[in-house]
């Protein structure tokens, strides 16, 4: 590659331009990078108040606080929130003020782009979160929207469902599409391939599976569109089309998208491991090979999540066997995680503590997530809890405590000063403990037969429900901590050097603290 | 695992705000092969994965102990090892293999196509079931039975709270029963966890389903897809009984049957049809128009204040026994026997100050269900 | 740096890829030279392998069934 | 910088171009997974019509053929079998009918949709006739007897003994007023 010979040296060195316009109209990455996890974060908080009202109101059994529509409509915009709102805008923002440093790269590749990918989200976002005030209510038919349902039983808001999902789908196509620009065509002279950060390989595998699957995604909610209004039946079985084909479409998107949620996450965890372990990450070139791995296999693996609707048997094997086999690389990744720690020199800083919390507590959502590969006993937990407890177990203290890991991680890069330790392990062991009483009962109510998505319960699974409620409420407050700890981190002047952990390793850790508005103008020769 | 597990049920005690029914951790065996066979299965897997978590997590807790940089431990040099790395991508290979086998032969058995001896299809409706025993003239709804009071809160809950039907599935025992299973609107699903049987429910497709129960009993499941809003409240109760009692309650079926076109040719005063009218209206209409007759704005219609209710009654028979096109309003002319339907709509015609006056006869309804 | 690996060289990577074991060596020399679009056909092609073997796999456990 | 605009401008085309594949792609998973399902017979769906190849009549089994009719939605129309199961060699032409009436005080245009279980016999039952060919118009009150003649492939595996045949009922009377008003015929054409 090594395209920067002639570098950006025409740009002018200013800072960043003063008021809301800096906001507005940025192109820098820093700028739209720290958007990103403002944006992200709101949408944690909201997606999170949601889930809070689904527990309270799941804290006894019997009606208490809401309507069992109004149940289905915070169950839905929870799911859409927190996946298209909160974890993928999060894993974009730190793309975006990573990617860059870490490859050496004075800005994304293509800067105006980015502000666009950005600054479609919060329009995206209100005309999602305004259907909750649209006669007939918000969208209640889940996240995975399954037809009929989500087509002629849908309420009128479904319309602006359809458009939202336009708009974060373009959003996230460009967003990844900038990314791959930036690390295919902007790494610093020297920085080859194999020498790149574990965080911008895992998001490049990302960024392509993201422009494989997200289209069709739109494609879906397209076909939605034209049943709605304009008389075709793609799903409809009146006019010779198939509601079950809505289900293998959208698991074709659904389960790569499964893997855009957690590649990054693995990135992450695989940067802050060797750091604190102070030892280089054990198997890089293994690592990289078994996320292109898992992104592969992840598009032939989708009917799992449909081993009921009645497929034939060859069908089921074949699902079964091969989801089987997407556990092995998945596999070897904690391997080598384990083996990184193992003769190391370990110190357990915030970012260390949710990163081992994510390898021991996603390999337990991998452990359920084995279990519900096997179709006859999927025929048990098929839409229980148990599968809400697993896809849990993945997504938060999987993908959301990566976030977390990263944001303390780098949260000295960013402002310059560090943190409060203190408050730090305090957010921790609060998310730890509050994420464990809310996520591990809910396996049992599952294996005891407790449907998923339902408003009120039998008495035999009240006394876990009420449990996983006190947890759920443990960790919902408890990432007020991690807003304060945000805030006092930019507020309080506790300077930092430019290296900030002992063990860390990376072009970001060359640049000063705070990271100057312009870095790599002119670009680092990495040998 | 174990010991979180045990930590988290012992934390439920005590914050528990009563004492439920004995809590369950773990999958049911079951009343049928097929079903002990996954609750095997289950255990299988679930030790493999426990073994496997006790090896990984022992290691990755003896590094976090040991090599601790404040017990002074030295990093040591070494990041690939492709031997080792060989190892452990075969070992979890084969005790996949391992896992894969009788996953297989247990699917396979769950396959078989062989005879049954009934065949009931089973159509799902938003928000509840219905049973027809093919070859016999035996077609049912079954739908929720507990009190609308104890899911608001304003009475004690039963023992078996939203697990409990009007009219119980009853198959006999020890014989293959197939089941047929399609829907009437969305997509629903028919699981029952003591038998080991979820398949979906899909308009305009047939699914099919078998099970050989092994003992006589009562076995409770729910609807297991989101199918809107009252999704939580279509219990399924399957009432397995011996071949001598099954036999019985297909005459005492046959019998009601009878009688209950008996009833449509009584006389009924106003007074009986209100009264009969206000529980069938609680049971099947009340969940959506609501109690008060006020509806969900945008959802469901108010029938309090409605012009249809206090106009020529036609209209408004019409719309009960044929539902309405693209509404959620479903034709009840099969639900409701032609006395259910006179009563409820002469409830709706003078309930909540509708007071129409009209008395609709269940004489009237029945040449209408001709 | 190793010289260009040969498509069999690059396939064979594709296919420990599949297992997510590769030494580094190996690595390197994989992406020293090669093209992204090269590699991605690749992995479909390894892919359409992998469905291939897992069909036959399901067709050999029904005929060992006798289903 | 202008060498490196045009890689950006030349990646980003090939990455737009990749996702407008993939969008298309979306949509040709429709046709796709119908031939998926001719192929394999999920969902039960009948794909075999028209007529039939002359067929060796295999007068060693019989085969027990269940009817069942299903009305979907709020459709009102009295919909049933002539007869509830019947029994038939394979390759012999069998006939039998449903009988709709709509008791409605409106014109009401329906379609049948079928369905076959288990899903493995589908591809073996063809039929030559069926009312669910066509969308079935009645007049209020009126009733009919609607015609199936099918014939059932004698190289059905043995295992299977029972073959049930589902028709669900759909009212497509406002669908078809709808698509009339926007002047927009429906896209996929009424198959089966």
């Amino acid at each position: 590659m090594g395209t920067l010979e002639q570098t950006v040296e025409t740009e002018e060195h200013h800072g960043p331009a003063r008021g809301i316009t800096r906001w507005l109209y940025t192109t820098n990455h820093k700028d739209i990078g720290t958007m990103y996890l403002w944006f992200s974060l709101i949408m944690f908080l909201l997606g999170g108040c949601m889930a809070l009202s689904i527990r309270a109101e799941l804290f006894q059994p019997g009606l208490q606080l809401m309507a069992p529509n109004f149940f289905n409509q915070m169950t839905t915009m929870h799911g859409l929130i927190m996946v298209f709102g909160a974890v993928m805008p999060a894993f974009v923002g730190l793309a975006n003020w990573m990617v860059p440093l870490m490859i050496g790269a004075p800005d994304m590749a293509l800067p105006r782009m980015n502000n666009w990918s950005f600054w479609i989200l919060p329009f995206a976002f209100s005309m999602m979160v305004s259907t909750l005030f649209m006669e007939g209510g918000a969208p209640n038919f889940g996240w995975t929207f399954y037809a009929p349902l989500s087509t002629t039983y849908a309420p009128p808001s479904v319309t602006f469902f359809i458009f939202a999902v336009h708009m974060m789908g373009i959003s996230s196509i460009m967003g990844a599409i900038n990314i791959i620009a930036t690390i295919l065509n902007l790494r610093a002279p020297g920085m080859t391939m194999m020498k790149l950060p574990l965080f911008v390989w895992t998001w490049l595998i990302t960024a392509f599976l993201l422009i494989a699957v997200m289209p069709v995604l739109a494609g879906v909610v397209t076909m939605m569109l034209m049943d709605i209004h304009f008389g075709t039946s793609f799903f409809n079985a009146a006019g010779g089309g198939d509601p079950v084909l809505f289900q293998h479409v959208f698991w074709f998107f659904g389960h790569p998208e499964v893997y855009i949620m957690i590649l990054p996450a693995f990135g992450i965890v695989s940067q802050i491991i060797p750091t604190f372990a102070r030892k280089k990450l054990f198997g890089y070139a293994s690592m990289v090979y078994a996320t292109a791995s898992i992104a592969f296999l992840s598009f032939i693996v989708w009917a799992h999540h449909m081993f009921t609707v009645g497929m034939p048997l060859a069908g089921e094997l074949f699902f079964m066997f091969s989801t089987m086999l997407i556990a092995v690389p998945t596999g070897v990744k904690v391997f080598n995680w384990v083996a990184t720690m193992f003769r190391g020199s370990m110190t357990f800083e915030t970012p260390m503590l949710f990163a081992l919390a994510f390898v021991v507590l996603f390999t337990i959502g991998g452990f359920s997530g084995l279990m519900l590969a096997i179709a006859p006993a999927d025929f048990q937990y098929h839409d229980t809890y148990f599968v809400v407890a697993h896809f849990h177990y993945v997504l938060v203290p999987g993908a959301v405590f990566s976030i977390m890991a990263g944001v303390y991680y780098w949260l000295p890069k960013w402002t310059g000063n560090m943190y409060h330790e203190g408050m730090g392990k305090l957010h921790f062991w609060l998310s730890f403990i509050g994420v464990n009483i809310t996520f591990f009962p809910m396996h049992f109510v599952g294996l005891a037969g407790m449907p998923r998505r339902i408003p009120d319960y039998a008495l035999q699974f009240a006394d876990f429900n009420a449990v996983a409620s006190v947890g759920a409420f443990i960790f919902g407050l408890s990432q007020l901590l991690l807003v304060y700890n945000v805030i006092q981190c930019i507020r309080v002047k506790r300077h930092t050097t430019a290296q900030v952990w002992e063990g860390a390793e990376g072009l970001e850790w060359t640049v000063p603290s705070p990271a100057p508005y312009h870095t790599f103008a002119q670009p680092p020769l990495v040998k | 695992m174990t010991l979180i597990g045990r930590g988290l049920a012992l934390l439920g005690l005590i914050l528990s705000p009563s004492a439920y029914a004995e809590w369950q951790v773990n999958l049911m065996p079951g009343v049928t092969e097929i079903s002990r066979a996954v609750y095997d299965l289950h255990m299988t897997i679930f030790w493999i994965c426990v073994a496997i978590g006790v090896v990984v997590f022992g290691i990755m807790l003896y590094s976090i102990i040991n090599h601790r940089k404040s017990r002074g431990a030295k990093a040591h040099n070494f990041h690939e090892n492709t031997l080792v790395e060989i190892i452990w991508t075969i070992v979890p290979f084969f005790i996949l293999i391992g896992m894969a086998v009788p996953a297989t032969a247990t699917l396979i058995k769950m396959y078989d196509k062989g005879e049954a001896e009934l065949d009931i299809q089973v159509t799902g409706f938003q928000w509840k079931w219905r049973y027809h025993y093919l070859g016999e003239d035996i077609d049912f709804f079954s739908s929720l039975s507990t009190p609308r009071e104890q899911i608001a809160n304003e009475s004690e809950k039963g023992e078996h709270y939203l697990l409990e039907v009007d009219n119980p599935l009853v198959i006999p025992v020890g014989k293959k029963v197939r089941l047929l299973l399609t829907s009437n609107d969305v997509i629903h699903s028919w699981w029952v966890p003591g038998l080991a049987v979820k398949k979906d429910a899909i308009p305009g497709f047939i699914n099919e389903a078998w099970t050989v129960v092994t003992e006589p009993g009562i076995y409770r499941g729910q609807c297991a897809e989101l199918c809107g809003k009252d999704h939580g409240f279509m219990p399924i109760v399957v009432d397995v009984r011996s071949e001598e009692d099954y036999k019985l309650w297909l005459a005492e079926m046959k019998q009601a049957k009878a009688q209950a076109s008996d009833a449509a040719t009584q006389d009924w005063t106003l007074a009986d049809l209100m009264e009969k009218g206000e529980e069938v209206y609680n049971r099947t209409c009340a969940a959506c128009h609501q109690v008060t007759g006020e509806g969900i704005p945008g959802a469901f219609p108010a029938l309090k204040n409605n012009p249809i209710m206090v106009a020529e009654p036609s209209a408004h028979i019409d719309v009960v026994l044929n539902g309405k096109a693209g509404t959620a309003m479903q034709a009840f002319r099969d639900q409701l026997d032609a006395v259910e339907l006179a009563a409820v709509i002469t409830y709706e015609r003078n309930a909540w100050g509708n007071n129409s006056g009209d008395l609709v006869t269940p004489a009237q309804i029945s040449k209408l269900k001709q | 740096m190793s010289e260009k690996p040969t498509i069999f060289q690059m396939f064979l990577s594709a296919l420990a890829a599949m297992f997510g074991v590769q030494s580094s060596q190996n690595h390197t020399r994989d992406f020293s030279a090669g093209h992204t679009w090269t590699w991605m056909l690749l992995g479909v092609v390894v892919m359409a392998l992998f469905v291939a073997f897992v069909i036959l796999l399901v067709t050999w456990a029904l005929s060992m069934a006798g289903a | 910088m202008a060498q490196l605009q045009n890689e950006n401008i030349k990646l980003v085309r090939k990455l737009v171009l990749g996702s407008m594949l993939m969008f298309g792609f979306g949509f040709a998973l429709v046709p796709l997974y119908d031939v998926f399902c001719d192929i394999t017979g999920l969902n039960g769906k009948v794909t075999r019509t028209g007529a039939a190849e002359p067929m060796q009549v295999d007068r060693s089994r019989e085969i027990n053929l269940q009817l069942i009719a299903v009305n979907n939605e709020a459709m009102p129309w009295q919909f049933e079998p002539i007869t509830a199961a019947m029994t038939i060699h394979p390759g012999l032409t069998g006939q039998t009918a449903f009988l709709a009436y709509n008791p409605t005080g409106q014109n009401m245009v329906a379609q049948a949709v079928p369905s076959v279980a288990p899903a493995e016999a589908a591809e073996y039952l063809q039929k030559i006739n069926c009312f669910c060919f066509e969308r079935q118009t009645l007049e209020p009150g009126q009733s009919r007897e609607m015609p199936l003649l099918f014939v059932i492939d004698p190289e059905l595996p043995e295992h299977i003994t029972t073959i049930t045949l589902s028709y669900t009922l759909f009212d497509i009377t406002p669908q078809l007023q709808a698509s009339y008003r926007n002047g927009q015929p429906s896209m996929r054409r009424f198959m089966l």
